[in-house]
């Protein structure tokens, strides 16, 4: 390959135009000639705009984020790493993250999707985890929206693509469809690994004279200012900058994951940190900085792929499937025999240094040297203005006497389990290989995903949640409800809440409106951890996520991990035979604002999402979790989207048997719309066999959760009386098939 | 007229099905091979009036479907 | 009985099909690395499940070409124990020691679900544990599993009795509705004529226990165990 | 020398690669096109003592790994 000289490569010097082109502000310039004490170069330019970009320094989301709860007993690494780890029991402990990858993934699905799958299957290796277990939270655009059909079949087969061939499964996600996400889509990926307790890997660069080592594919001129571009509002610029997409490369991942998790296993290794959003720069970087320690890399030895590529790009390239690691001195020949034997390339690029500066050579010249600290911690950091617009006022004005009841409410639910937000996945979750492994107990299609511990008798519950269309009217709220839900999906299966991690989109951060939204968001958010006693130990914040001045709804996705101790205890939504008890835990309000109900038969988005007591949503939780706990429930569902009438549709017909009907009688006294597809919080339909109902009554008591005994199970339609009368074959068919036919029909 | 449509990554872009494939063919002793690239081949039957006329529709199909102009490129012969 | 399990750079399936034989069915597994000769006694060699060389030819046409695979056909020559699972067919059908190729999915899309299967013969190693019509649920995980052969091809499969397994419904009837991939025939697993080595599409490792959603997958790998037995507690080969 | 190899399905052997793409171009409104046809495209460096050995090196690549017989044909063009 042929390779620059440093007389080839004069810097280009910086102008007025390549400092903004780089996105620094006035100001910002300012400091980074105060902190040099000099101009800085061209390269060091680069240097500092990825590393203070948004997507890097987290200026915008850092004085908020610092709210969030992050310890709990069970931690053992909260925010700050490379992802999170909580401590499980008998010597493991579960590490995991989750990532966005909007704007790769709009340019390109496929390939934005797939990089965005293995940039965070690296974070989880890299702490020395066998990644076990998948999820992916998307939002579109209106699912009759020209470009959606396309984006969705390119991220769908993007992440599977990736995915399957690392062998990794995809247990769960969510799948989102709204106008807000027309043109910002959202592509989060979570990836959970497991390791030993005593085997845990960090990203620290120790250890003065310790050899940096290069590891896996070759570097290319691939997602140039990734970081920056993830930084920055849509335009026909950015749109022109198109060439620097990835193309993910999962064989290689693959070989990567092997390679790494088999050094582990031996004593060379002391830090290791995958190339992820501003490559070579941003691992080497955050490596000293924890380590307290400088480095100093030789661009000449980075092994590259392209003809002529300059200092400049080998520190800012975003190739995939790379790692830099430090190893111990005089371990650098065992090192490279075990990636020799994966046919994988490791080549010292640097070593550890004490004087705390990041420094770069090429061809003999020094071509960067800046203070580690001036590109980690004291990055900028901003309190933004934050100002609730008035617009909200009117957003959230619901009149329900103007909205009018439809005379058929079960023509409506028709209509409601044919909405792509309400529709069975399956379509989406076929195409991910969900057995690999031989773990998964629960496989995507229930409230929650259950992989089991292999070697325990324990499992893992996993689930992803969060509603933007709430958060868009009221984020405070929306905030609680992304926690809540996430939680009760796991109570449903009967695990209690470990910890989570969360992506956060958002539009600019530069507009008082989003950064309203996003605090709100964040303070309610902590108001849920806080009562329902989960940290946040991993996380992810995506800014910019807005198209001519047009942001989306603010969206936060919530990953939750739920610990079962008896695995076999677990419990599925779906009715398992004639004659149960239906039960109703909690309790139903007459709330249709920002309800899906309202969406599909009404067009609105609009009114205060349900009302949330955090206490009743405790008791709720425990008493389901209680009950399975003494093995007496035969399922157990949650109400979300569509209220109290898809869920008991989903109840009858999500099971992978012949459909099951059910007979009901829900007491509350409201319309009947707001009765059947109101969407209130802290509910669950549980069924049991009744002599045990009891038992229930007892447990729910002592917990504080209203109960309610609704119908019983049997015979071949859902009945709710005396609203609804339908064949659940009928119900099936329309919820199982309308992806799918809708995907087809817009082609 | 017969069309046939070539499919490649732009240059630049990773070519991890072509590298792989090198690797193999290395592997298999035809270390003369260099530089593999890997992309899609079509070839359909066109009905147009003049050969003009169907280098404008086929460059119009490449275009909106059969190439993804985000990474790559396309070239096509006819033949009559 | 021993078995091997090789894995391939880009084989996902090895632990689960290693985990299945030893958790459930307390046999000794070894894993074989691709590179290495074939040594040792075995009397089954796997082919795991994956994405070897990462499928970016064509699935399996790489790992052929592993050292190793010179080890397994001779081994297969001499009528040891072949069995490939998904990817491992694939390599399998490249390797010319099964008939046939896998192709696309009809659908263009990566399918993973249960499906069942028929089984069709019971005078194989693979398959002599279970009944002849009988039905197991077992999970596909694939992207290119649709069988094709030419006709002449088919023919002797058919003659020969070649074909193993099926795509069926819950009620044992081929239709092209229970046909996961377009398969020619439904055909979801082959054996060669010498009926020692077999390769099928579903994963009968990841249906190994009922907690994982059946046990059905553990008649393909009993039968393998019962027809060592029957032959005597010696290996297939020395 | 560059060489370009085609690899393509068989006649007789499904192609839904090629049928999918037909459908699509059908339903933007290129209803001209009939037959779609699908298969890889390989482009290599080669470098080999003459036009003939170059032919022989490459059918032999073909026979063996690039091409699977029972499905494939192949075809390949020698530029110098
Ligand atoms: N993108 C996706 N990938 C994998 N599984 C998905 C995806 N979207 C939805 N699912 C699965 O479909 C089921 C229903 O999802 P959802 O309606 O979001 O459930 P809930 O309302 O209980 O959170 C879940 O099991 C979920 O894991
Ligand atoms: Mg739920």
């Amino acid at each position: 390959m042929a390779r620059l000289s440093a007389k080839q490569f004069p810097q280009p010097p910086v102008s007025a135009d390549t400092i903004a082109s780089h996105g620094f502000s006035e100001e910002e310039y300012r400091r980074i000639v105060q902190i040099l004490e000099r101009e800085p170069n061209f390269t060091e330019l680069g240097v500092f705009s990825v590393m203070w970009s948004e997507h890097c320094s987290y200026k915008s989301s850092k004085v908020h984020l610092k709210l969030l709860p992050t310890d709990g007993p069970a931690v053992l690494q909260g925010p700050g790493e490379n992802a999170g780890i909580v401590d499980i029991g008998n010597g493991l402990a579960v590490v995991f993250k989750m990532e966005s990858h909007n704007h790769p993934s709009f340019i390109e699905p496929y390939q934005g999707a797939a990089t965005g799958v293995g940039g965070i299957l690296r974070d989880i290796f890299t702490m020395g985890a066998r990644p076990i277990a998948s999820l992916n939270s998307l939002r579109f655009g209106a699912i009759d929206h020209p470009r959606t059909p396309y984006l969705l079949s390119g991220v769908v087969a993007g992440i599977g693509g990736y995915g399957n061939c690392v062998g990794v499964p995809t247990v769960g996600g969510e799948l989102f469809f709204d106008e807000s996400y027309n043109a910002n889509i959202l592509v989060n990926a979570f990836t959970l690994g497991i390791a030993e307790k005593k085997r845990i890997f960090t990203g620290k660069a120790k250890g003065v004279g310790n050899p940096l080592i290069y590891v896996g594919a070759k570097t290319g001129r691939d997602g140039i200012h990734g970081a920056t571009m993830a930084s920055e509002a849509f335009s026909e610029e950015s749109e022109k900058r198109r060439p620097t997409v990835q193309v993910g490369d999962p064989f290689t991942e693959k070989l990567l994951l092997e390679a790494c998790l088999e050094l582990m296993k031996g004593d060379c290794l002391v830090g290791i940190q995958d190339m992820g959003a501003a490559g070579l720069t941003s691992s080497a970087a955050e490596m000293a900085a924890r380590g307290g320690t400088g480095v100093e890399l030789d661009l000449s030895r980075v092994p590259l792929r392209e003809r002529g590529m300059t200092p400049y790009e080998m520190l800012l390239s975003e190739s995939q499937e790379r790692m830099l690691l430090v190893a111990k001195k005089g371990k650098e020949e065992q090192v490279k025999r075990v990636f020799e034997r994966w046919d994988l390339d490791a080549v010292v690029v640097g070593k550890v240094t004490r004087d705390r500066l990041f420094r770069a050579f090429f061809d003999g010249a020094e071509v960067v040297r800046i203070p580690v600290a001036a590109l980690t911690s004291e990055a900028p950091v901003y309190t933004r203005p934050a100002e609730r617009p008035q617009s909200q006022d009117d957003v959230q004005r619901l009149d329900l006497e103007k909205i009018e009841e439809p005379a058929d409410l079960g023509a409506a639910l028709k209509r409601l389990l044919d909405s792509p937000n309400v529709a069975s996945k399956e379509w989406v979750f076929r195409q991910y290989d969900h057995f690999v492994r031989s773990n998964t107990v629960v496989a995507p299609g229930a409230d929650a995903a259950v992989i089991r511990i292999k070697g325990t008798e324990k499992g893992l519950a996993l689930t992803v949640d969060g509603n933007g269309r709430y958060c868009y009217l009221d984020p405070y709220v929306g905030g609680i409800l992304a926690v809540a839900e996430a939680a009760r999906n796991l109570a449903c299966v009967g695990a209690r809440p470990i910890g989570l991690s969360d992506c956060l989109n958002f539009g600019s951060p530069e507009r008082p409106d989003v950064m309203w939204q996003f605090s709100q968001v964040v303070q309610g958010m902590r108001d849920g951890c806080i009562a329902l006693g989960v940290p946040v130990v991993s996380g992810n914040v995506s800014f910019y996520n807005e198209t001519d001045g047009v942001p989306i709804y603010p969206t936060p996705t919530v990953a939750m991990v739920g610990l079962l101790p008896q695995v076999a205890r677990h419990v599925t939504p779906w009715f398992k035979s004639p004659g149960d008890i239906v039960v109703l835990l909690g309790r139903s309000r007459e709330e249709l604002g920002g309800s899906e109900y309202l969406k599909v038969i009404h067009g609105l988005a609009k009114g205060t999402p349900p009302w949330i007591d955090l206490r009743l949503e405790r008791a709720v939780q425990h008493s389901c979790l209680k009950a399975i706990d003494k093995g007496i429930l035969h399922s157990a569902h949650d109400l979300s989207e569509g209220g109290l009438g898809v869920a008991l549709a989903e109840c009858c017909i999500s099971g992978p048997e012949k459909p099951l009907g059910a007979r009901v009688e829900p007491r509350e006294m409201m319309r009947g719309d707001a009765r059947l597809f109101g969407e209130s919080q802290s509910r669950i339909i549980v069924s049991l066999k009744e002599k045990d109902l009891n038992r229930l009554r007892e447990i729910a008591e002592k917990e504080g959760a209203p109960m309610q005994v609704i119908g019983e199970v049997g015979g071949s339609r859902l009945v709710v009386h005396p609203l609804i009368r339908l064949p659940v074959d009928e119900l099936k068919s329309i919820w199982s098939s309308s992806l799918e036919r809708r995907l087809r029909d817009a082609r | 007229m017969r069309v046939k449509i070539f499919v490649y990554l732009k240059d630049g872009v990773l070519d991890p099905q072509g590298k792989a494939v090198e690797r193999s063919l290395h592997a298999l002793g035809y270390k003369e091979v260099q530089d593999v690239r890997m992309g899609k081949y079509l070839e359909v039957e066109l009905d147009a009036p003049s050969r003009q006329a169907a280098e404008e529709r086929i460059r119009e199909m490449c275009d909106k479907l059969l190439a993804n102009p985000v990474i790559e490129d396309y070239r096509f012969e006819i033949e009559e | 009985m021993r078995w091997g399990v090789i894995v391939f750079p880009g084989s996902c399936d090895e632990q689960d099909v290693y985990d299945c034989l030893k958790n459930n069915l307390r046999q000794k597994v070894d894993f074989l690395w691709h590179k290495d000769p074939l040594a040792g006694k075995f009397d089954c060699i796997v082919l795991p499940g994956g994405f070897s060389y990462g499928d970016y030819l064509r699935s399996g046409a790489m790992a052929r070409f592993s050292p190793i695979m010179k080890g397994v056909v001779e081994f297969a020559q001499k009528g040891g124990l072949v069995l490939g699972i998904c990817n491992g067919f694939q390599i399998l059908c490249e390797a010319g020691l099964l008939p046939g190729a896998l192709t696309r999915n009809a659908s263009l899309q990566f399918i993973c679900r249960r499906v069942f299967v028929r089984l069709e013969e019971t005078d194989t190693p693979f398959t002599c544990a279970g009944k002849k019509g009988q039905l197991l649920k077992l999970p596909i995980k694939h992207g290119e599993g649709c069988y094709y052969a030419d006709p002449t091809t088919l023919e002797r499969l058919h003659k020969n009795r070649q074909i193993l397994v099926r795509y069926v419904d819950a009620k044992g009837r081929t239709t092209p509705a229970a046909d996961p991939n377009g398969s020619l025939d439904h055909i979801a697993g082959v054996c060669n004529e010498g009926r020692n080595v077999f390769g099928l599409m579903p994963h009968p490792e990841d249906a190994g226990e009922k907690i994982l959603g059946g046990e059905d997958g553990l008649k393909i790998f009993s039968s393998v165990i019962e027809a060592c037995d029957k032959r005597g507690k010696r290996a297939w080969l020395d």
